[in-house]
């Protein structure tokens, strides 16, 4: 089965790959170029452990083909931070201790800083209710919905 | 004497049902001689795989423990990880 | 110890993970983000059947497909005798254990490994499995403890006869053991109860459901020595299990430790790693193994579902006088579910003169139970303390007082035996009945229910390191897997002692070859035990420190002191010297003998018991049964907390995933007993919008056998939610639930049998 | 070994001549949130993909006669942010972003959790209540529609040979008229419906309800629309006692199964408590109209 050539912008850059027609872009963004920080933890949508952002809408990663991502762009979590420079989200869950094991967490990020970029000032109901399409099995989300809070607060304050 | 308490289904095989007996004995060592030569075979039983309280104090791993003139010694299952 | 307010520099504190930037940037590498050269995607075949002999498997179509480099069957893995064998923490059944991971014969559940398949990609490996004939006589099978253990019921293991009944059985059955636990008579005391309730209560078997599934990769030389990267509670574990079910040395297996992406008990055995190995070696390529999700909820460890028969008798002024439980847990398909710990600590928060549990360990047509966050505590607790709720009704009394009433105390006889030293069990009632959230208003179709918690804690074998490098940093060797932010904890006590800032303390997980071998991680031990040898290895390095500025002064050493981080004169009668900082003497520490290091290895002695009471408030609609929770809060004695933040997460996490077990999770079986929601869209663990925040309150009662004052603190949560939710939804509709989960359908079935419900009360 | 073709065409035509042509070995891929985990999970091994979010018409919104035409490829999130469909038809939205998490709402097409026959697919008996019709375009052209008559039996529509559903057509709302859509699920989201229901109800000056359609989701081998469900309301004030019609009639209309989202008995039951609470909403938004 010949492979297929897909020409993409990942995290602001030019990528190429080649996958095959059935592969996920989850799977291509691992295995193809190298970016693990999405993580793959139910392979139907359930998880949203492997969430980023396809063309500025929040998506599972699983739930796409990589094909998909042809002339597309794709931010991931690997392209969150600013350079040395956290986003204020990246920084309020480790201040916050929104963590344990951290396998979720970079789908959080990503599902939380979209929240964020389109409501400022979410309520707790309507974070939870995002967020809802992220499992962590760890922090029965208290600190998350916290650290996304401020975060929030830190953002506006800052706009 | 120490008051050592065996598990239920050790004292009903090896000790006749008696559950309940004073032994004299130093450290975990000489508590598992003892039981031994009153109840042949029980000394192997209790030495891999239990845990013993001792006045209390819960010892996955006993084989060094000393034992007081008035220690109660309680035997257990190693408590499993979660 | 004194009080938590002592003057520690770091203890108490809540600084940022060591490990924590790498989690949020996504550079943090899991099970399945390792990869080598070359390597090759394994897959395994699995059983469809509950219950079948294998007659033969043919996998020589499977070879034939292109990019097939190799396939495993049980005739790949040594036989193994039966019987326990020692490893580093404990008896193992190796021949269980290798059956589970490759069937032997027969299959025993839904999703029971019978081959696997090494292939250039998973599509040639997916293609391989397909075209693997295995031949299969289907036989009855049993997913129901109750009915396992009737006689006739489809038998499992011909070898299996009931350990602990006189006489002993003369023939096998499905009940793997008999255990009981007593103290006093217990007829005697309900003979002086004014009081007595009863009750049998049931509880569906759950999974962990850890995000990131089982995943290793394995290496194996020509020379035979063997590399595993993996994701477990334990490389040591790791190493010691896939020796045995390969026949190998621990010498020729080096396991590093990935991170680890949730385990909560379900990685304290191994499922994937030896299946990697047996495959590298047959193929002479490395192997990586990722499971699907499905095959999480299939083939690794739930925990029992359960039966449990309680009585309970007290006297009109609320004392109680006996209690007796009996407790049915089924293991999986190898004995070993965790009754004895679910008959250990029922009664254990109360002081009881006559308190009997018996408790059957049941095979069943399942997948194999591992660990779960208290084992076999949450379903005993949910009994009892469903039962105290109901004779707290009809002694006419506060829940919390007649817990209070009867708690235990430092010298209370625990129900499992030993006498009690400090605990801090009145304290965390005490605290429950203060906060605000047990007097707030509720509304109507609202409850409150409360229910309260035990767990041993342990200790165990651990090691660590402190390196202090040249530049006067230092390094913590911390040999177990980091689940809920343990690095953290690490650093706070090594900083402490070494009196340097946290920022410059590192810590690592190492290989097993890098550090000497630990205990997993699991049972509430490591911020205890291995924080106990962490503080071991850091005063060594004082002590070194110490006597290295002795030799810079030309002093004796005791002449020295270490304070705030800095090598002093005891006395001005050892001379006028200035202080020597631990960077100062690391830089020159060629001229005084070398690196400077501590190692310490340990058997952590003295681990605190912990105890917890939860208050939950929910909303039930009566009309579809769905229950709300609208506010939860968990009080644990955590004797002191190192790092709070990552303390209260324990007592949150704990909680969310009690209130799952008890509203929405559970294994669904078919008719012909596979899994019918092998998913996280039908096994439903609770998600963002299903919970409110969790509040906590850190009761500190230190513990006087740590350093620090650590009691463990990851268990306890998770065993008070299953009856704090039950009760609160008695409270709220009147209806007790005595089957877990509180499903909706299943709510609303009660509610609509009791037809003309009770007035909620 | 097998092999998989992927196509993105332009046009419609395009996109049916290849469906056409591969026949049952071709499926259209939309948001991809069903198609994507069937074959994942191999339940289906189709050989010819046709991505059909190239083609312009399956992604537009537009206002049409009074009413909005809306493309089966559009997600659920793009449509949410229209206000205006959002005004006209707030139960059609609703239980379109009621799939799924946010991440699938970023996916998911109307067109999509139709055609994938589920008979507790959430958006549909919202559609059946407020009237929607859907257009489809095959081989011999194309043709209208009503949203009930597509799903014929789970995972079965009555979609021919290359035909693919390329929009919705939302009718204009008549005056005083209300949509709502409510379903249970045991959580408070990521779940299957156990029971759906779409009620849409028009009144008139005096209140009285002239016209009402209830769609029921979950609780048969396909979406239903109830007709006895909406003869209860119709000629009421939609009192008490219509209510209680309603439900009765709501319930009866069931023919569930036990499965491990829900039993029969539950199914019966709670398709009459959300059809009443549902047909609240909608008489709200009726009287507000």
């Amino acid at each position: 089965m010949a492979k297929r050539h897909v020409t993409t912008t990942v995290n602001g850059e030019p990528r190429e790959f080649l996958c095959e027609v059935d592969q996920t872009l989850l799977d291509a963004l691992r295995d193809e170029l190298g970016l693990t920080g999405s993580k793959e933890g139910c392979g139907s949508g359930d998880c949203g452990a492997c969430s980023v952002m396809l063309d500025g809408r929040l998506v599972c990663s699983c739930l796409a083909l990589a094909v998909e991502a042809e002339g597309r762009e794709v931010e991931t979590i690997e392209g969150m931070a600013d350079g040395d420079r956290l986003h204020p989200l990246q920084r309020t869950f480790l201040e916050e201790a929104a963590l344990q094991c951290g396998i979720c967490t970079p789908g959080f990020l990503v599902a939380a800083k979209a929240l964020l970029d389109r409501d400022p000032d979410p309520s707790e109901t309507e974070i939870r209710y995002w967020l809802a399409g992220n499992l962590c099995r760890c922090t029965g989300y208290d600190k998350i919905v916290r650290a996304v809070q401020k975060a929030a607060v830190e953002m506006r304050a800052e706009a | 004497m120490a008051r050592v308490v065996l598990p239920n289904e050790l004292a009903r095989e090896l000790a006749g049902g008696q559950k309940e007996l004073e032994v004299e004995a130093e450290n975990f060592r000489q508590l598992l001689k003892a039981l031994d030569r009153r109840f042949p075979g029980m000394g192997d039983r209790l030495r891999d795989g239990v845990a013993v309280a001792i006045d209390g104090e819960i010892f996955q791993e006993p084989f060094l423990e000393s034992i007081g003139e008035d220690s109660e010694v309680f035997f257990l299952p190693q408590i499993e990880a979660g | 110890m004194s009080d938590s307010a002592s003057g520690f520099k770091w203890v108490g504190t809540r600084p940022v993970r060591p490990d924590g930037l790498d989690k949020v940037t996504g550079r943090a590498n899991f099970g399945a983000d390792f990869t080598m050269p070359g390597m090759l995607v394994g897959r395994i075949l699995r059983s469809p059947h509950a219950h079948a002999r294998v007659a033969g498997i043919d996998a020589s179509a499977a070879l034939a497909v292109p990019g097939v480099k190799a396939v495993v069957t049980a005739e790949d893995f040594p036989e193994i005798p039966d019987g326990d064998l020692m490893v580093g923490e404990g008896p193992m059944n190796f021949r269980d254990l290798s059956c589970n991971v490759m069937a032997r014969g027969k299959v025993l559940y839904d999703g029971h490994p019978v081959a696997a398949v090494a292939a250039t990609s998973r599509a040639a490996a997916e293609e391989a499995l397909d075209r693997i004939r295995v031949d299969y006589e289907v036989l009855p099978h049993v997913v129901d403890v109750l009915e396992a253990m009737e006689p006739g019921a489809p038998l499992l293991h011909e070898n299996l006869f009931t350990e602990g009944v006189d006489p002993k059985p003369d023939r096998p059955s499905n009940v793997a053991s008999r255990v009981e636990f007593s103290l006093g008579d217990v007829e005697a005391g309900f003979a002086e109860a004014d009081v007595v309730v009863e009750g049998e209560y049931t509880t569906e078997a759950v999974h962990q459901g850890y995000i990131e599934p089982h995943a290793a990769v394995a290496s194996v030389g020509e020379d035979g020595h063997c590399t595993v990267w993996c994701s477990s509670q334990g490389q040591f574990m790791v190493r010691a299990y896939c020796a045995k079910l390969l026949g190998v040395e621990n010498s020729r297996i080096r396991v590093i430790p990935s991170e680890i992406g949730g385990g909560f008990g379900g990685k304290t055995t191994i499922y994937v790693e030896p299946v990697a190995l047996a495959l590298s070696r047959k193929a002479g390529r490395p192997v990586k193994i990722v499971m699907d999700r499905d095959e999480v909820f299939r083939a690794t460890g739930p925990t029992s579902s359960t039966h449990v028969k309680v009585r309970i008798g007290a006297t009109k002024d609320g004392r109680i006088t006996a209690g007796d439980t009996e407790l049915r847990y089924q293991a999986g398909a190898f004995s070993g579910s965790p009754v004895q710990l679910g008959c250990m600590t029922a009664f254990a928060p109360y002081h009881l003169d006559h308190v009997r549990a018996v408790g059957y360990d049941v095979v069943v047509n399942r997948p194999k139970c591992a660990a779960y966050r208290a084992p076999g505590a949450p379903m005993a607790a949910f009994g009892v303390e469903s039962a105290l709720d109901e004779l707290a009704g009809k002694l006419g009394m506060d829940p919390l007082e007649l817990r209070l009433a009867n708690a235990a105390r430092e010298g209370t006889k625990a129900a499992y035996g030993p006498r009690f030293r400090q605990i801090g069990y009145v304290e965390t009632v005490e605290a429950a009945l203060a906060h605000e959230h047990y007097r707030a208003a509720l509304g109507p179709n609202q409850g409150r229910g409360v229910a309260s918690g035990f767990w041993f804690n342990i200790g165990g074998q651990s090691s660590a390191a402190v390196h202090v490098n040249e530049d006067g940093t230092a390094v913590v060797v911390d040999p177990n897997p980091d689940i809920g932010g343990s690095r953290a904890s690490m650093a706070i006590m090594a900083a402490e002692v070494l009196g340097i800032d946290y920022d410059r303390v590192r810590p690592i997980v190492p290989d097993t070859s890098s550090i000497p071998y630990s205990d997993m991680t699991g049972g509430s031990r490591v911020t205890f035990a291995v924080g106990m040898a962490v503080v071991e290895a850091a005063k060594q390095v004082v002590e070194e420190l110490r006597s290295r500025a002795a030799k810079v002064w030309d002093v004796d050493v005791d002449g020295v002191v270490w304070e705030n981080g800095e090598a002093r004169p005891a006395s001005s009668n050892v001379g006028e010297f200035e202080p020597l900082s631990l960077a100062a003497l690391a830089e020159g520490s060629a001229k005084t003998g070398g690196p400077i290091s501590g190692q310490a290895t340990i058997n952590a002695r003295g681990a605190g018991p912990g105890f917890g009471t939860h208050v939950c408030d929910v909303e039930v609609d009566p009309d579809t049964g769905r229950v709300t929770v609208l506010r939860y809060t968990a009080v644990q004695d955590v004797g002191r907390a190192i790092h709070p933040s990552y303390v209260e997460g324990q007592l949150q996490g704990g909680a969310a995933q009690g209130i799952g077990w008890a509203l929405n999770e559970e294994y669904v079986y078919s008719e012909a007993g596979t899994l019918e929601n092998p998913g996280f869209l039908d096994y439903r663990v609770p998600v963002a919008s299903d919970l409110p925040m969790i509040d906590t309150v850190l009761v500190e009662v230190p513990n006087p056998r740590h350093p620090y004052g650590v009691r463990g603190v990851g268990e306890v949560p998770i065993i008070p939610p299953l009856a704090a939710v039950a009760n609160a939804i008695r409270h709220a509709c009147g209806t007790r639930m005595n089957h877990l989960p509180a499903s909706p359908p299943r709510l609303l079935a009660a509610l609509d049998a009791a037809k003309l419900p009770e007035a909620a009360d | 070994m097998r092999s998989i073709q992927y196509e993105a065409p332009a046009t419609v035509d395009e996109a049916v001549a290849r469906l056409a042509e591969a026949g049952d070995k071709a499926r259209p891929l939309a948001g991809g949130t069903d198609l994507i985990v069937q074959m994942r999970s191999r339940l289906i091994s189709p050989e010819v993909i046709v991505d059909v979010k190239n083609i312009p018409e399956l992604l537009q919104v537009s206002e049409e006669g009074g009413g909005f035409r809306v493309g089966a490829a559009v997600p659920g999130a793009v449509l949410g942010e229209n206000e205006a469909v959002v005004a006209m038809w707030p139960g059609v939205v609703e239980a379109f972003e009621l799939i799924g998490s946010t991440q699938i709402q970023g996916r998911a097409s109307l067109g999509g959790n139709l055609c994938n026959g589920s008979p507790a697919a959430d958006s549909t008996p919202a559609m059946i209540a407020a009237g929607v019709t859907c257009e489809i375009a095959g081989p011999n052209g194309r043709r209208e529609a009503p949203v009930e008559d597509l799903v014929t039996a789970p995972g079965e529509t009555s979609l021919g040979r290359g035909e693919l559903v390329v929009s919705f057509f939302l009718p204009p709302r008549p005056a005083r008229t209300g949509d709502a859509y409510l379903r249970f699920i045991p959580r408070t989201e990521m779940d299957i419906a156990v029971v759906g229901v779409g009620v849409c109800v028009t009144l008139d000056d005096g209140g009285t309800c002239t016209g009402a359609r209830v769609g029921l989701g979950a609780v048969a081998p396909r979406p239903l629309l109830v007709p006895a469900a909406a003869d209860a309301l119709v000629g009421t004030r939609l009192d008490d006692g219509a209510m209680a019609n309603l439900a009765a009639a709501a319930s009866a209309a069931c023919n569930p199964i036990d499965d491990k989202r829900g039993t029969k008995t539950y199914r019966i039951k709670v398709a009459g408590v959300l059809a009443r609470r549902a047909a609240g909403i909608a008489s709200e938004r009726a009287r507000s109209n």
